[in-house]
């Protein structure tokens, strides 16, 4: 029998941990002499109450979204792959190689070529820290870690010196050409008469994304790698039992996660930027892994948290926008977010099963 | 109302952006205007702030930074009404007639720093940090180059840049240590252009007794005695330039140089006793053939090669 | 290249490895109790602001009144860069303090508490900065009470012109602020301690086997707690001497990844103090190199900076990959202790 | 009348929904030797736990001679006079056994004094109990018995006048288990009281005085041993009536299945495991291997299940098998038909969190027929679990269940299910019945019985002297790699195979203990050089 039933772990534990968080989150807010009501009343409008806020709110998940299952799908391997922002970068790489490279006939192929790419650079970045884990037995947290620092320094040799288009000042690619450029919320649902999502930069990779969702599902829980993966995160010594290659899971459960991450460069680079720039990435990598706590590690769960991360970051430059509260705050809560519910969840769950035990007995 | 938006550096980066706040500043105390301002966190932010200011109503709207240039394309034909500003990077004219571009001659700017620090410099040795490795601080640093050797033809330059990474222009202590390796090779001037970090080159020199020379804003009051000078940008002057035309801002493409004052060395009270008249004169004679164009200062960026410093 | 540079490039070294050192130490202490932490950067960070902070407010505070008490004799019994290092470390201290919540009361998972206090002192150095200073996420500029000095070793001008050993003593030796020594002397120090004391052995043991450790009748959690203040305190000392000792002053993530570097110190020196010290002076002479030597001319091509900026990165990679041999970690590490499932 | 060394009353402890312990009461009179027996799972260990103060009770009171005292902590139960050998033993590996002895209990705040103290304390305690081991040897090397004299020495060294032993038998030879004994009697002698807790009925007629028998976390009964039987105490400890033997007709072995050859295999601190192991199984039989765990034959099933790689040669009727390439892994092993219960159901039989269903594919996940195009056929796979659940009488028989809820002998079902059902021409069974309650035990047994009737070889693994001989129909014993000898279950008893078990093939003049201690401390020297 179980301590708990499974819903109140899934769903209850961190929504209450959320609103822990954002508790605190209000206590700055107080703190540093700003009204948390009004901040957070100034976040919905911003973010939720206008096409266009869902449009930004719906980009941002996006990245989430593919960062998100990054981490996720490492996970269920037990590896904790800190190096999503590393490999977003490097399938920006890609993105950009195919769309300036490539003479696409229409978006919708050139969209595959790219996503083709940006996955396979992506995978290509996180394949090195899973083969030096699995045959080399370095820690794949670190050499994670590493690989974001030199994959930095990678992109700014090749924004630099090579695909910088002469005279330019950013270190950024040429523009990609008109055939690559992805239509956005604004081009598939406004009409004349309700100018929806105007200006705003969610386009079709949202729906790439959901894609990924459903296809990070059926990997992990019905196909036989998913079966060994999930298998070999649960237990090593099982898995050699069973005949599963600890090696060979885990480098393909890189691949798959840094592919993952690469995909998120469709988003920013192709869809948002049209160009390859320096720090298209922005930490996303990062706030893939409180994605994947929050949401469980499951596909459903990493969009919905992927949404909160959303909202919270277009929330949040709204705040920037209207008020003086400055911008760091929203890492602030980012961080709480994440102490919350990925390392302090036991705060919450303890007690709650305490609670459900107790409750449980007196209804026997 | 004008409205301010800053690059990602950061309001308050000691330099660039924080020129502008401090035209914006000045323009608001002036003339008891208000302008509202926001510092971006992400690429895709740039677009979202210009649009949501020019949907409220907000003209002109100002920005700081190259990378606002694209976005602004992007945006100008959406908001007719709307007059945007983009400092430091470049929209066509034809195309968006509701745009102004602001360039500065940084290299002549930097030309007359490189002068200046040729002629202070007793080892015939001096230094330049630049933060992240990109065109712009290439910029700087040739034209910098180029200002040294015309002093001083055998005069050594040694040019660092901090990093890769946008880590580059917030890392002081490598500042500081790019800083002590370019004094232990014999620099004894060093121009920093890097942001954060050169405020860990200028805390050095200081602590060495060496001299420094800031960037974008007048740094000379940071360590009094110890600061040669600073390579003024005026963004503050374009900011509060373009705050005080208002909605009735020209547009168009302005390149503000050494004629224009957009660029230029600072001399004040915290720097006077390291200045010689000497050098003085020698600035003022470069400056005026610059304007005469009888001096050519080579820009880094139109052919992004130096004849003075190799990358 | 003659002694003179290769003095000033181990001088360099001696700087940059000191802030790796205490940070690397202070994940020892950690690891070997049985606490993974990746927030090593973070606590850095927190404590780098918080030093210089206060600092810069002792400094330039001529009294100190409390509730109407005149305090100010108490401001005078340190100089205002022994308050911001107090300061420091106790905000590192209270990072610290949440790890060990997360990580040890509530059985959380120990990197993402890591993470997460990174994200926090990223956030809260720079929102507390621009509420105390409004200089946007910078502290005002340390004046010379507010720093460490340098300090001149006894004899360090007499003995400089003994050939070789002379500048060695007067440019390596001497002339670093009073918190490198602090460092290398922390190195015999936590050495002794692991090794020859009851606490050593002891905090050993609760990192490879916690049952043993409570079964003999000794705190688990005490001692991991312990261990995160020893940790704290190393890591509140490496953030001020960040920012005031090398600088003066914060500025915004500061640490620059630091904390991450000293952490693959930490494996490469596979958990051991003496190790520990060659880690981190040889990721400190691979950065002092880096910043010196940008582009190198290898006739037919040039190794771009990047490179070289990259290049610790990539040798910890190369490393761990394969000269560390079997890297053993501490066999509790990164488990919360159970007893009742 | 003397108060009782140990009184417990009413102790209570829950682990969440998990009642271990129910409202025990039990005293323990000074200077005797106690039993405690149960089936696994009755919640023995649980009940010492908390008299150490390992965990804390929910209810109940603990008096010591007499007295009420609160135990909070193992610092509490310590300072009582109460020591513990735990049932995992509670040892730093990588400290020397001095370390281990002084942790806890050092003499001020520097080492140094303290460890002189205690080698001193070590040399006098080893001479009067026979309790010798090398006070700077390292845990990892040393044997389980001397990790379990170690353990004792820590307890002693603390002064402990209590001491309560957790299945001390479990991992000795007969003759260690005996030469414990005897330091048993001593201790008792000397005036101490003695606890311990085994499910070996022998054990419990063989030495103690009293024995208290757990049933499902309940006290059911305390007899004096000198007026009960084995027959009534397996009553009184599963409920019912048990059969203490297998019946099962002699076997009728057709040819070598399974043939091995010089296997060798070293691990990964460089310590040779196998040191040129060679047998065969035959269809139809059953060959028993004995030893005391850690001498190779975890090793032999790893390597025969395909889990880890080396040298030598072993044949699957008549056909090579790849050792160390690209077929030498799990899959390889079943497709060839070796099906493998392995002896860990916990961290190799089974993945805890995944329901049964999943389970019931372990291993088996790739064979083609599970699949329907790209993704597994679950539905198809949870019919099948469905029937093999029933058919194996797994209760509770709900495939969605996962399979850390049910319990040990449930488990081992499921394993068993999952390997004989895909009719394996050799089947690999290790420790079968560990941790299963008797129940259970009995069913297993009649299958593997059952199996070997249709004509497969099965190699089975165990440290249970008493299963091995009644299931095998040969015996080999295993000892620091090798196969000891090889014997007939009707011309050999458990004294012989005990002391082959230790390495030792012929005993003239010497007491069995020290022949064996020799043996192991040459073997346990030859280790520590190996490693590093
Ligand atoms: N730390 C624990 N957390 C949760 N449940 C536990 C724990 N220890 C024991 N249990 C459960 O409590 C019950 C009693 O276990 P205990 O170990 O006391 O039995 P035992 O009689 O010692 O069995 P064995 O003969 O296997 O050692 C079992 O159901 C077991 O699963
Ligand atoms: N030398 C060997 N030792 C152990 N198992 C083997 C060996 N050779 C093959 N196997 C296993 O026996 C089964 C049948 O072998 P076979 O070579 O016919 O299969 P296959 O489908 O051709 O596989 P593959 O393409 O991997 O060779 C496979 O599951 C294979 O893994
Ligand atoms: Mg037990
Ligand atoms: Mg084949």
């Amino acid at each position: 029998m179980d301590k708990m039933p499974a819903w109140a772990d899934a769903v209850l534990v961190p929504l209450i941990s959320i609103l822990i968080a954002a508790a605190l989150s209000a206590l700055v807010i107080l703190a540093i002499g700003e009204s948390p009501t009004e901040a957070l009343s100034l976040m919905i409008d911003g973010a939720l109450m206008r096409s266009t806020g869902w449009g930004y709110t719906l980009y941002y998940t996006t990245n989430f979204i593919f960062t998100g299952l990054c981490v996720a799908v490492a996970f269920h391997a037990r590896l904790f792959n800190i190096g999503g922002e590393g490999q977003a970068m490097i399938g920006g790489l890609g993105v950009a190689l195919a769309c300036l490279y490539v003479p696409w006939p229409h978006w919708s192929i050139a969209l595959i070529g790219a996503t083709v790419s940006a996955a396979l650079f992506g995978a290509a970045w996180a394949w090195i820290p899973g083969y030096l884990q699995a045959r080399r037995g370095s820690h794949i947290v670190i050499t994670t870690i590493m690989f974001n620092f030199i994959a930095s320094a990678v992109l700014n040799y090749v924004l630099v010196n090579l695909l910088r288009p002469q005279g330019a000042m950013d270190p950024a690619t040429a523009r990609f050409p008109e055939a690559t450029h992805l239509p956005t919320f604004q081009d598939m649902f406004a009409t004349a008469d309700n100018p929806l999502f105007r200006g705003s930069p969610a386009n079709v990779t949202f729906f790439i994304a959901i894609l990924a969702c459903v296809a990070v599902w059926l990997l992990i829980w019905r196909t036989k790698l998913g079966y060994e993966i999930r298998a070999f995160g649960h237990s090593e010594s099982a898995a050699r039992y069973a005949g599963i290659s600890p090696a060979r899971t885990t480098i393909i459960a890189m691949l798959i996660s840094g592919g993952l991450a690469g995909m998120m460069a469709l988003n920013t680079t192709m869809g948002e930027a049209e160009r390859l720039v320096m720090n298209a990435t922005e930490g996303a990598g990062f706030i893939g892994i409180a994605v994947a706590l929050m949401g469980r590690s499951h596909p459903l769960g990493v969009f919905l948290a992927a949404l909160l991360f959303g909202f919270l970051y277009q929330g949040g430059a709204e705040l920037a926008l209207w008020t003086n509260i400055p911008r760091e705050l929203i890492t602030v809560i980012q961080a709480l977010v994440i102490l919350f519910t990925g390392a302090l969840d036991n705060m919450v769950r303890m007690p709650l099963e305490q609670l459900f035990l107790t409750f449980g007995k007196g209804a026997r | 109302d004008p409205a301010l938006i800053y690059d990602l550096g950061g309001k308050f980066d000691k330099s660039f952006n924080e020129a502008a706040f401090n035209g914006a500043d000045r323009w608001a105390k002036e003339t008891g205007g208000s302008y509202r301002d926001i510092e971006l966190q992400s690429e895709a932010q740039r677009e979202q702030a210009l649009r949501r200011f020019a949907e409220a109503g907000f003209n002109p709207v100002v920005t700081t930074g190259f990378s606002m240039s694209s976005p602004i394309a992007a945006v100008a034909a959406d908001y007719p009404d709307t007059k945007f500003v983009t400092i430091d990077g470049f929209v066509d004219p034809a195309e968006h007639p509701n745009v102004l571009s602001i360039l500065f001659e940084e290299h002549t700017g930097s030309y007359l720093v490189g002068m200046m620090a040729a002629m202070a410099s007793e080892t015939g040795t001096v230094g330049f940090v630049g933060g992240m490795d990109i065109p712009l601080i290439r910029k700087f640093a040739c034209g910098y180059a180029q200002g040294v050797k015309a002093v001083n033809p055998d005069a050594t330059v040694i040019s660092n840049m901090t990093g890769t990474t946008p880590a580059a222009w917030n890392d002081p202590v490598k500042g500081s240590e790019l800083a002590k390796a370019q004094i232990s090779q014999g620099a004894d001037v060093i121009f920093a252009a890097a942001g954060g970090t050169g405020l860990g080159v200028l805390q050095t020199a200081a602590d060495e007794g060496k001299m420094a020379i800031g960037v974008d804003s007048n740094q000379n009051y940071l360590h009094p005695g110890n600061m040669l000078t600073s390579m003024l940008k005026r963004v503050d002057v374009a900011v509060f330039d373009a705050m005080t035309a208002g909605a009735d801002l020209e547009t168009g493409v302005k390149t503000l140089g050494l004629a224009e004052d957009g660029v230029g060395v600072a001399m004040d009270d915290n720097n006077a006793d390291l200045v010689s008249e000497e050098m003085t004169a020698a600035v003022e004679e470069a400056k005026a053939a610059i304007i005469a164009g009888e001096t050519e200062v080579h820009d880094y960026s139109s052919d992004d090669s130096c004849p003075a410093l190799n990358f | 290249m003659d002694l003179d540079t290769i003095l000033q490039v181990l001088d360099s070294t001696v700087r940059l490895a000191t802030p790796l050192l205490l940070a690397c130490l202070a994940g020892l202490f950690s690891e070997r109790s049985g606490v993974i932490d990746i927030g090593l950067e973070g606590k850095m960070l927190i404590a780098a602001f918080f030093s210089a902070a206060i600092a810069a407010m002792v400094s330039t505070a001529e009294t100190w009144v409390l509730l109407g008490m005149d305090l100010t004799w108490l401001k005078n019994l340190f100089p205002a860069v022994i308050w911001g290092m107090f300061a420091g470390i106790l905000a590192a201290l209270f990072l610290s303090g949440l790890h060990g919540l997360a990580s040890i009361t509530f059985r959380g998972n120990q990197l993402i508490s890591g993470v997460a206090l990174n994200f926090l002192a990223s956030g809260l150095t720079v929102l507390i900065a621009q509420v105390w200073f409004s200089q946007g996420g910078r502290t005002p500029s340390l004046m010379s009470g507010g720093r460490f000095e340098n300090i001149t070793l006894p004899g360090a001008e007499a003995l400089r012109d003994v050939p070789v050993l002379g500048p060695i003593y007067a440019d390596l030796i001497s002339g670093h602020s009073i918190l490198v020594y602090v460092a290398f002397l922390a190195v015999p120090l936590t050495w002794w301690v692991l090794f020859r004391t009851r606490y050593g052995l002891r905090l050993r043991a609760v990192g490879e086997a916690p049952e043993a450790v409570d079964t003999a009748g000794v705190s688990v959690i005490g001692l991991r707690y312990s261990s995160l203040v020893i940790t704290g305190v190393l890591c509140g000392m490496a953030g001020a001497y960040l920012a005031t000792g090398l600088q003066a002053g914060f500025v915004r993530e500061m640490t620059a990844g630091r904390g991450y570097i000293a952490l693959a110190a930490l494996i490469f020196a596979k958990w051991r103090p003496w190790y520990a010290l060659g880690a981190c002076l040889l990721f400190g002479l691979l950065q002092a190199v880096a910043l010196r030597y940008q582009n190198i001319d290898l006739g037919p091509f040039t190794v771009p900076v990047q490179v070289m900026d990259a290049l610790p990165y990539i040798l910890t990679v190369v490393i761990l990959a394969g000269f560390v041999g079997k890297a053993i970690p501490p066999r509790a590490g990164g488990e919360p202790y159970v007893k009742e499932r | 009348m003397t108060a009782p060394a140990i009184e417990l009353k009413g102790i209570s402890k829950a682990f969440g929904p998990v009642q271990a312990n129910k409202d025990i009461s039990i005293r323990v009179m000074p200077g005797t030797i106690h039993g405690i027996i149960g089936e696994n799972g009755a919640g023995k260990s649980t009940l010492m736990s908390i008299l150490y103060g390992f965990y804390k009770a929910d209810a109940g009171e603990i008096w010591v001679n007499g007295e009420r005292k609160d135990i909070t902590d193992s610092q509490a139960a310590i300072a009582a006079g109460i020591g513990m050998v735990f049932q995992h033993f509670k040892l730093v590996q990588n400290f020397s056994v001095l370390e281990n002895v002084i942790l806890g209990a050092e003499d001020g705040a520097l080492l140094k004094p303290s460890l002189a103290k205690a080698r001193g304390s070590l040399k006098h305690l080893a001479e009067e109990y026979e309790l010798q081991v090398d006070p700077d040897a390292l845990i990892e090397n040393l044997s389980v018995g001397h990790q379990q004299r170690v353990e004792i020495l820590k307890a002693l060294y603390r002064e402990a006048d209590i001491l309560i032993l957790d299945e001390p038998t479990g991992v000795l030879t007969p003759a260690e288990a005996d030469h414990l004994f005897r330091i048993l009697e001593g201790l008792k002698r000397e005036g101490k009281t003695i606890i311990l807790i085994t499910h070996k009925l022998r054990e419990i007629m063989e030495i103690t005085d009293t024995v208290s028998v757990m049933r499902r976390g309940e006290m059911t009964a305390t007899v004096k041993t000198a007026e009960t039987s084995p027959e009534e105490l397996a009553e009184l400890m599963v409920g019912r009536k048990v059969l203490l033997r297998v019946d099962k007709k002699p076997a009728m072995p057709g040819a070598p299945i399974l043939e091995v050859e010089n296997l060798r295999h070293t691990d990964s601190h460089g310590v040779e495991r196998l040191k040129g192991v060679s047998l065969h199984v035959r269809a139809g039989e059953i060959l028993g291997i004995a030893g005391v765990s850690g001498n190779g034959q975890s090793e032999l099933l790893a390597v025969l299940g395909g889990m880890i790689g080396a040298t030598g040669t072993i044949r699957v009727n008549g056909d090579e098998i790849d050792l160390t390439g690209k077929h030498s892994d799990g899959q390889s092993r079943r497709a060839r038909g070796i099906a493998h219960v392995p002896e860990d159901r916990h961290h190799e039989g089974l993945i805890l969190p995944y329901t049964a269903w999943e389970n019931t594919v372990f291993g088996y996940h790739r064979a083609p027929e599970l699949q329907s195009g790209v993704l597994m056929n679950n539905a198809a796979i949870k019919a099948e679990a469905q029937a093999k659940m029933d058919r194996y009488d797994v209760r509770p028989p709900d495939p969605n269940l996962a399979a850390k809820n049910f319990s040990g002998g449930n488990q081992q079902k499921i394993v068993l299910a999952r390997e004989i059902e895909r009719d394996p021409d050799i089947l690999l069974v290790g420790q079968p019945t560990r941790g299963v309650d008797i129940g259970a035990i009995e069913f297993i047994h009649q299958e593997i019985v059952r199996l070997r009737d249709q004509g497969k070889a099965i190699l089975l693994v165990s440290v249970e002297l008493d299963e091995i001989f009644s299931l095998s129909d040969r015996i080999a014993v295993m000892f620091d790699g090798q196969i000891m000898g090889e014997r007939l279950p009707s011309d050999t008893d458990q004294t012989e195979l005990g002391l082959l078990m230790a390495g030792v093939t012929d005993t003239k003049g010497k007491a069995p203990i020290e022949v064996i201690d020799e043996k192991l401390q040459a073997k346990e020297a030859r280790e520590a050089a190996q490693h590093d």
